[in-house]
């Protein structure tokens, strides 16, 4: 398993990290056509590249930290 | 000799968690990741949390300390004695005990006296505090409560081939 | 067979005992492998080949020796080569019948020619009711040793490690390599396959023995030196961490280091390569290091008359060996010079070797000494190549990642003291690596020239293990299976328990001379972990299964509770009569542990923006002293949990989830206070298990907590849906909520944990005059579906976004936002869900089992049953379920169907509840 | 068109005498400037594509592009369990119709794919297990498919290395029993596939990989690989794990997540297991081959990936819950892990039929069951290009139903999908 290195704890074993999901901001609630809605709840870019995405550190400090991670190879960037 | 291994529990030890003023004196006494003894243990358990271990029934004492304590900065203080399983692995052995459960590296040069982590041990979130007892290895654990029995079961059984004995506190 | 005692020898002649193979009483040494034991006593057939169940004997005489695979007590595929005999030890051949001598299955071998490769992909097709019976015969025919009916005993062990350098070889580069690390100061862990450290100079002359000496003795002398000897490298994995096999550790049966080192540096030396020749499978094909092994470590002599083929100084050194242990070498094949074999015959082992110069000699051994195999695997694992070199007939390693470096036989060639001397250098620098300092070149060993012998002028076996030939290959090949993946899969080469270490080489080669490409064209397979099987059990270790259980769970196991797997906790399902259960809390007072459920403290001013913002409902005006039930859906509108938040102080709060939904929920809160709301002061503190928690349940629940606590509970003091805090049974602290999941009058009590089961007993003590009794999860799953409680994950799915639920009355959508506010929007203007609605049989004998399907037209799906018992209270079933909207109409009768085909009548009811729907009893 | 030498074994023996060599598979063929369709992904779905466009439709001036080689992706790397057991009745159908494909595919493609149906036990380990696999069966039922509960002790009867004492950390309850379900050889399926494609005059290309899809005015005109571009009016995306990168060169965006999932094997032993043992609870299944194998999986990786390397952690879970069923088997070893790629969908579901772009057809998110869909997926799939109709069985996988708010309901049986 990869290593992810916690800005509190250092590296640690993903093992100790949820993966919540790509980072994207939440569409304005009053505005969001259900096209925009949706996109946000089921589109992701899924590509092959660095990608900026949310983990929870569980069973460390509990913090929820953005990862950019290249998906293709699964490097974390420091 | 070496000091022979032996676990503890410490369950009714004081506990109490401090949520907040990361800019504090508490960050200033025990930063993330470091634990400090004066008189009760303040360690560093979170980014913004500390605990804040003391004798057994000292709760009010420790919250009216901290209280007193307070810089107007938003600040949570509970009195979680009993939300958690405190128990003390002591011995030469200990970090071998901790090598089969735990994957952070326990050597001296990466977790000295006085370090704390939290990690997973055996599968469940556990916080570890190295304190150790008169230059003897020593550290403190920490889970969840309804995991307490869970954790001292596997201590000994991966203690067993050590000896490890179990103490009262 | 056994030669007299060899200067470098394993065996202790003093030790001697006996063991069984194939139901006879063999002798063996201490220090014997099960193979050399038997080798010694005449024992040349050890196994029969995948397909063809040829008879097949040593070939490598170590642990990769394909031909060896035995079975000893319950452990089936055990390397006989490897596994050191143990007095009494019973050891079997493997899948063989009648016996290893006369096995029926040979009989493949008239029709060999049609076993050609993928010949079952083109027959056994038709008449296709026959395949089934195909399939059990082929299936007799699979090879392998015997899974044992009983768990074998024995422990298996884990443990992590940290070194600065992991050493994977302990020959003499690894042993200097290790060596050069720790001098610089660094903790080293050297780990050889081996039962003793040294590779090939245990085999070696008299110079290697003393080189080794001297190795060994700086080793066992240095400081930070941890080895690890019967031990081997299955794999490095992402996060650089490496994984060693144990297979002799004290106490247990196996063991696996999880290292994470700074520095990986990998000196397996080499694999010696067989040739590929018709009757290259023969008992009595030995490859060079094999004899040297069996002459020098286990004074064995393989053979009488010998001829060797060689192409490089260990098959010279072979000859040497051979000759001091009185074999008769009659003919050495110099494929240096051009000298080749051209068939092996014999039947159940070598008779005769037909050489190039058209000659025959009468022999019972062939050693071949033709090339060497790097084992590549971990590098490539590790993120670095392997490059293929003609000039040395070999793949070598190339662009390693920092992190990892290669030293020895595996790089180049060399004495063995420029073995020891590129060890030295490379140990080195995996310090100066180690200390993070950046990489420096190490100048490299080179790969001596060797010739490109791979295969005959005539058809031999390539794969061993799987009986895979070369004109399987080829003819793979003319099939369009050309690339070297297609042709692996067709065949089956390199995928049987040797894992490609003796056979990928030589398939690459065979395949590139049958497409007309270059071995380099042709490319390798890709190296997967582990580098040596591994066992299940070492992989689970101690096998971790954490549990959770409440303070008063001794005292649920020792008055009979049923236990309940309920998510990591263990819980009482009931104490044997769950509906007496039933009746005890809807006519007097019971008690249950509700400890599971979560419980979360909610500090600051912004708490209750929050709760707006999380729950669908209202929360602003809570006043202190209040508790409240709250829906969570997610942002598709789905529901999330329930339970119910309270507002201890101005700034307090305490939130109820449901048992299962506890961390999910915790995560929930924190996730929205951290990403989206971190401006709020909003502080979250777990204290599920803080507190034990009871429900005290009943008409007399009052009567019962009133004999406890100095909490005022009278009605006008302490009405439905408020909570207090105070002492009870003595112990302070406690959280009183006046609520209930079950419909009756009740009170839940949050105890400080250490206090539980005190509390516990006194309820039970205090209260035997009211009849009061525990309890468990199945009385309370009756009590709350009586009541129409739904159970969020089991009457709500996946799917079901709040208003399907049932919940219209909670959603609030006139609130700016909250999470899941515009699908509950969209989903009010639809009616194309399902419904939740309470149902009964109009039988009221039937309780149709949970997820009974509701149809309509004979077939159609329109909902399903999702919880129903038989009502104790009612004397009837008693349902909730799913429901198309157009038929939750109370009156409506839908038709459930259950599963023995019956289809019944059930009513849709008014609402949710069965019992008490106006609610009185629990405000009483 | 010539046909292929018929497979048989009088074919084996007489050419085993007289040495004489089977003709290939399939050939290699240059580019041709254009073609009617351009099926992208030589893997299952793709190849019965072009199979049932080529042999049910006569469309045969179609291009197969694959990147690597044929196989070499999920289809090459699944576990090779074929089930029909499913939660909705549309998934039902869907892979009823499958299982009874796979059931005449030896025979309808002259090429044994060793489909054996020994039966797919699910375990369940809670009554919430239990509840959601009387759900399954009672659907299955009434859709004709074969699916019954079992007791432990019915369990034990069936797979006696099981353990069904109250003894482990999760017991087992009781179990959903699927008859029809089992194991099939997977390359075999691709193999014969893509045998019978090219005997009616499909062009496979491997080695071919497409990087770039031409759209003009929403209409798909053809697409650029490695070895040149290729003029077609259909294009059809069969690509599983790297699905939204293709349909993203045509500017379709899709709801996937591409996630690696894992699998091992370990060394041969005797037959001693033969059904399919699934554990939802425990997230692993196992079965073994006809050649002494155990084959393990487990759910897809915790986080999305496209690097296809194994981890340890994935061995020591499938160890440790094999174990906690199995008892008896902790001296078998593992012998080699793997991982493929899975396209997971938010439901759990599939997604066919017509994109925004015209002309340009997916076949993806199929997450961790498209081996098994892979015979009915090529079926319809061919019966929508060559058609232009939507077949029934597909339309609740379309992909505006995302947009639409109309998510298909496999979400509940989610926990291990196989």
């Amino acid at each position: 398993m990869m290593l992810l290195t916690c800005p509190h704890c250092g590296a640690r074993d993903a093992g100790e990290f949820d993966y919540v999901g790509e980072r994207r901001d939440r569409p304005d609630v009053s505005r969001a056509t259900e096209q925009e809605w949706r996109g946000y709840l089921y589109l992701r870019g899924n590509r092959a590249d660095w990608t900026a995405e949310l983990w929870h550190h569980r069973a460390g400090c509990e913090r929820f930290l953005t990862v950019v991670r290249h998906l293709g190879t699964d490097e974390v960037r420091g | 000799m070496a000091e022979p291994l032996r676990l503890t529990d410490c369950t009714a030890l004081t506990k109490v968690l401090v949520r907040g003023g990361a800019d504090g004196a508490l960050a200033a006494g025990a930063p993330y990741g470091r634990a400090r003894r004066d008189g009760s243990l303040l360690v560093g358990l979170l980014p913004d949390g500390w605990l804040v271990i003391a004798p057994p029934g000292s709760a009010t004492d420790v919250v009216d300390r901290v209280d007193a304590g307070r810089d107007g900065g938003f600040i949570t203080v509970v009195d979680v004695t009993h939300a958690y399983t405190l128990v003390r692995l002591t011995g030469a052995a200990a970090p071998s005990v901790l090598e089969k459960v735990c994957s952070i590296d326990v050597a001296e040069a990466a977790t000295p006296d006085g370090a704390v982590f939290r990690s997973l041990l055996a599968g469940i979130t556990a916080s570890v505090v190295r304190d150790d007892e008169g230059g003897t290895r020593s550290y403190l654990l920490l889970c969840d409560r309804s995991y307490g029995q869970y954790l001292v079961d596997v201590l000994l059984d991966a203690g067993a081939e050590y000896d490890i004995g179990v103490h009262p506190h | 067979m056994r030669l007299p005692p060899q200067p470098g020898e394993a065996i202790d002649r003093t030790t001697a005992f006996t063991f069984t193979w194939d139901g006879r009483s063999y002798p063996a040494y201490a220090g014997d492998t099960i193979a050399s034991a038997l080798a010694a006593a005449g024992v040349r057939v050890f196994s029969r080949s995948l397909k063809y169940h040829r008879p097949r004997g040593l070939l490598t005489a170590d642990f990769h020796d394909p031909g060896c695979l035995v079975q000893v007590g319950d452990e089936p595929n055990v390397r006989a080569a490897h596994r050191r005999v143990e007095p009494g030890m019973t050891v079997r051949p493997q899948a063989v019948w009648p016996s290893l001598r006369w096995d029926v299955k040979s009989a493949n071998q008239l029709v060999g020619k049609a076993l050609t490769a993928g010949f079952y992909y083109k027959t056994f097709i038709k008449p296709r009711p026959l395949w089934p019976a195909y399939e059990r015969v082929l299936r007799r025919f699979s090879p392998g040793g015997e899974v044992p009916a009983e768990p074998p005993d024995g422990r298996y062990d884990q443990r992590y490690a940290h070194p600065d350098v992991l050493v994977a070889g302990g020959g003499p580069a690894g042993l200097a390599a290790a060596l050069a690390a720790a001098e610089a100061g660094l903790q080293v862990l050297l780990v050889d396959e081996q039962h003793e450290l040294g590779g090939h100079l245990l085999w070696g002359d008299d110079g290697d023995r003393a080189a080794l000496r001297d190795l060994r003795g700086a080793v066992a002398a240095a400081d930070g030196i941890e080895v690890l000897t019967d031990a081997v490298v299955t794999g490095r994995y992402d996060g650089g961490r490496v994984v060693v096999l144990q297979r002799s550790a004290p106490g247990v049966v196996e063991r696996l280091v999880k290292a994470r080192p700074r520095v990986l540096v990998a000196a397996p030396g080499l694999i010696e390569r067989p040739y590929v020749v018709a009757g290259n499978d023969l008992p009595g094909v030995l490859l060079s290091t094999a004899a040297r092994r069996l002459v020098n470590r286990y004074a064995v002599r393989p053979g009488q008359r010998a001829v060797v083929l060689t192409a490089n100084n260990s098959g010279d050194a072979a000859v040497g060996d051979l000759t001091r242990a009185g074999v008769d070498v009659r003919r050495v094949l110099d494929a240096r010079r051009g000298d080749d074999v051209v068939r092996v015959r014999g039947r159940r082992g070598v008779r005769a070797v037909e050489c190039s110069d058209g000659s025959t000699v009468a022999c019972d051994l062939l050693v071949t000494a033709v090339g060497w195999t790097a084992p590549t695997s971990l590098l490539t694992m590790a993120g670095g190549r392997s490059r293929y070199l003609a000039s040395a007939a070999r793949f070598v390693p190339a662009d390693l990642p920092d992190d990892v470096l290669a030293a020895g036989g595996i790089v180049g060639d060399g004495s063995t003291a420029d073995l020891v001397a590129h060890g030295r250098a490379v140990g080195h620098e995996a310090a100066r690596r180690a200390r993070g300092l950046p990489p420096a070149h190490v100048a490299d060993l080179e790969p001596g020239p060797h010739p490109e012998l791979f295969h005959g002028r005539s058809n031999g076996i390539v794969d061993l293990a799987e009986d895979v030939s070369a004109d399987d290959l080829r003819a793979a090949v003319a099939e369009g299976y050309d690339s070297i993946e297609l042709v692996k899969r067709y065949t089956t080469a390199t995928m049987g328990p040797t894992q490609g270490k003796l056979e990928a080489v030589n398939t690459i080669a065979v395949v590139a001379a049958a497409t007309g490409r270059s071995i380099e064209e042709t490319g390798t397979t890709t190296g997967r972990p582990p580098y040596v099987p591994v066992s299940l059990g070492v992989l689970a270790g101690r096998r971790y299964q954490p549990v959770r259980r409440s303070p008063m769970h001794t005292w649920h196991v020792e008055h009979g509770a049923t236990p309940l797997v309920a998510g990591a906790w263990i819980r009482p399902d009931h104490y044997g009569d769950p509906a007496g259960e039933v009746c005890a809390v809807r006519q007097g007072v019971g008690i249950i542990d509700v400890t599971p459920l979560g419980k979360l403290a909610l500090h600051g001013p912004d708490v209750a923006d929050l709760l707006e913002l999380l729950y669908v409902n209202r929360w602003r005006k809570l006043a202190v002293g209040s508790v409240r039930y709250g829906v969570m859906c997610t942002e598709d509108g789905v529901v999330l949990d329930d339970g119910v938040t309270g507002r201890l102080g101005e700034d307090r709060y305490l939130m109820t989830t449901t048992s299962s939904g506890a961390t999910t929920v915790e995560h929930w809160v924190e996730r929205w206070l951290q990403t989206e709301r971190p401006h709020w002061q909003v502080h979250l503190v777990p204290m599920t298990d803080a507190y034990a928690s009871i429900n005290v349940a009943g008409p007399r629940s009052r009567e019962l907590v009133g004999r406890l606590t100095d909490i005022d509970l009278a009605p006008e003091a302490f009405p439905y849906m408020r909570v207090r805090l105070g002492r009870v049974a003595g112990v302070a602290d406690c959280v009183v909520w006046r609520i209930g999941f079950t419909g009756e009058l009740s009170f839940e009590l949050h105890v400080p944990a250490a206090f539980g089961q005190r509390v516990w007993e006194a309820l039970l003590e205090v209260g035997a005059d009211l009849g009061v009794r525990p309890f468990g999860v199945e009385a309370q799953r009756i009590l709350r579906l009586e009541k129409g409680h739904l159970i969020v994950g089991q009457d709500t799915d996946g799917l079901t976004q709040a208003y399907g639920a049932g919940l219209d009355w909670a959603v609030k959508l006139d609130k700016d936002d909250f999470v899941g506010k515009p699908e509950l929007a969209w989903q009010r203007a639809r009616d194309d869900y399902l419904v939740l609605v309470g149902l009964q049989p109009v039988d009221p004998a039937v309780v149709p089992p949970e997820s009974c399907q509701i149809i309509e037209d004979g077939q159609r799906i329109v909902g399903r049953v999702t919880s129903s018992r038989m009502s104790p209270t009612l004397d009837r079933a008693v349902c909730l379920g799913l429901v198309a909207a157009r038929l939750s109409e109370p009156g409506t009768t839908v038709t459930v169907l259950l599963p023995d085909g019956r289809r019944v009548p059930v009513l849709v009811m008014p609402q949710l509840a069965h019992v008490d729907p106006e609610g009185v009893r629990l405000r009483g | 068109m010539t046909r292929p030498a018929r497979y048989s074994a009088y074919g084996l023996a007489r050419r085993g005498l007289t040495g004489a060599a089977w003709p290939p598979a399939w050939r290699a063929h240059e580019l041709r400037p254009s073609y009617d369709v351009v099926i992208v992904g030589g893997g299952v779905h793709g190849l019965a594509t072009a199979h049932y466009l080529a042999a049910k439709h006569g469309i045969t001036n179609v291009a197969l592009l694959e990147r690597g080689y044929l196989g070499g992706g999920g289809s090459g790397r699944n576990t090779a369990i074929i089930r029909s057991n499913y939660l909705t009745p549309e998934g039902v159908r869907f892979y009823d119709r499958s299982l009874t494909l796979y059931e005449s595919l030896a025979a309808d493609l002259n090429f044994n794919v060793m489909f054996s149906q020994r039966g797919h036990l699910t375990l369940a380990h809670s009554d919430s297990a239990l509840r959601t696999m009387r759900w399954r069966a009672e659907v299955n039922k009434l859709q004709g498919v074969d699916s019954e509960l079992l007791d432990p002790a019915e369990i034990a009867g069936l797979v006696p290395h099981v353990d069904v004492s109250d003894q482990p950390r999760y017991p087992i309850v009781g179990g959903l029993f699927h008859p029809p379900g089992g194991i099939v050889r997977h390359d075999a399926v691709v193999w014969g596939y893509a045998r019978a494609a090219d005997a009616n005059g499909v062009h496979l290309h491997q080695d071919t990989e497409v990087v770039g899809i031409d759209v003009v005015d929403g209409r798909v005109r053809g697409v650029r690989t490695n070895r040149g571009p290729i003029a077609a009016p259909v294009v059809v995306n069969c690509t599983a794990g790297w699905s939204s990168l293709v349909c993203e060169l045509a500017g379709v965006e899709v709801p996937i997540t591409t996630y690696p999932l894992q699998a091992a094997v370990t060394e041969p032993v005797r037959p001693f297991l033969d059904t399919v043992v699934v554990s939802g609870t425990l997230h692993v299944y196992v079965s073994q081959t006809d050649r002494g194998e155990l084959v393990f999986g487990a759910s897809v990786d915790p986080y999305p990936s496209y690097s296809t390397r194994g981890s340890l952690e994935f061995t020591e879970g499938v160890a440790t819950h094999v174990l906690e069923l199995m008892p008896a088997l902790a001296k078998l070893r593992v012998l080699r892990q793997w991982a493929g790629l899975c396209d997971m969908t938010p439901d759990f579901s599939p997604i066919m039929g017509r994109t925004p772009v015209d002309g340009f057809y997916v076949d993806i998110g199929w997450g961790t069951y498209g081996f098994k869909a892979g015979p009915v997926a090529g079926e319809t799939m061919a019966e929508l290009v060559a058609t232009g109709t939507t077949p029934e069985l597909i339309a609740a996988f379309d992909l505006a139903r995302f947009a639409e708010g109309r998510l298909v309901g496999e979400r509940g049986a989610a926990a291990v999908g196989h």
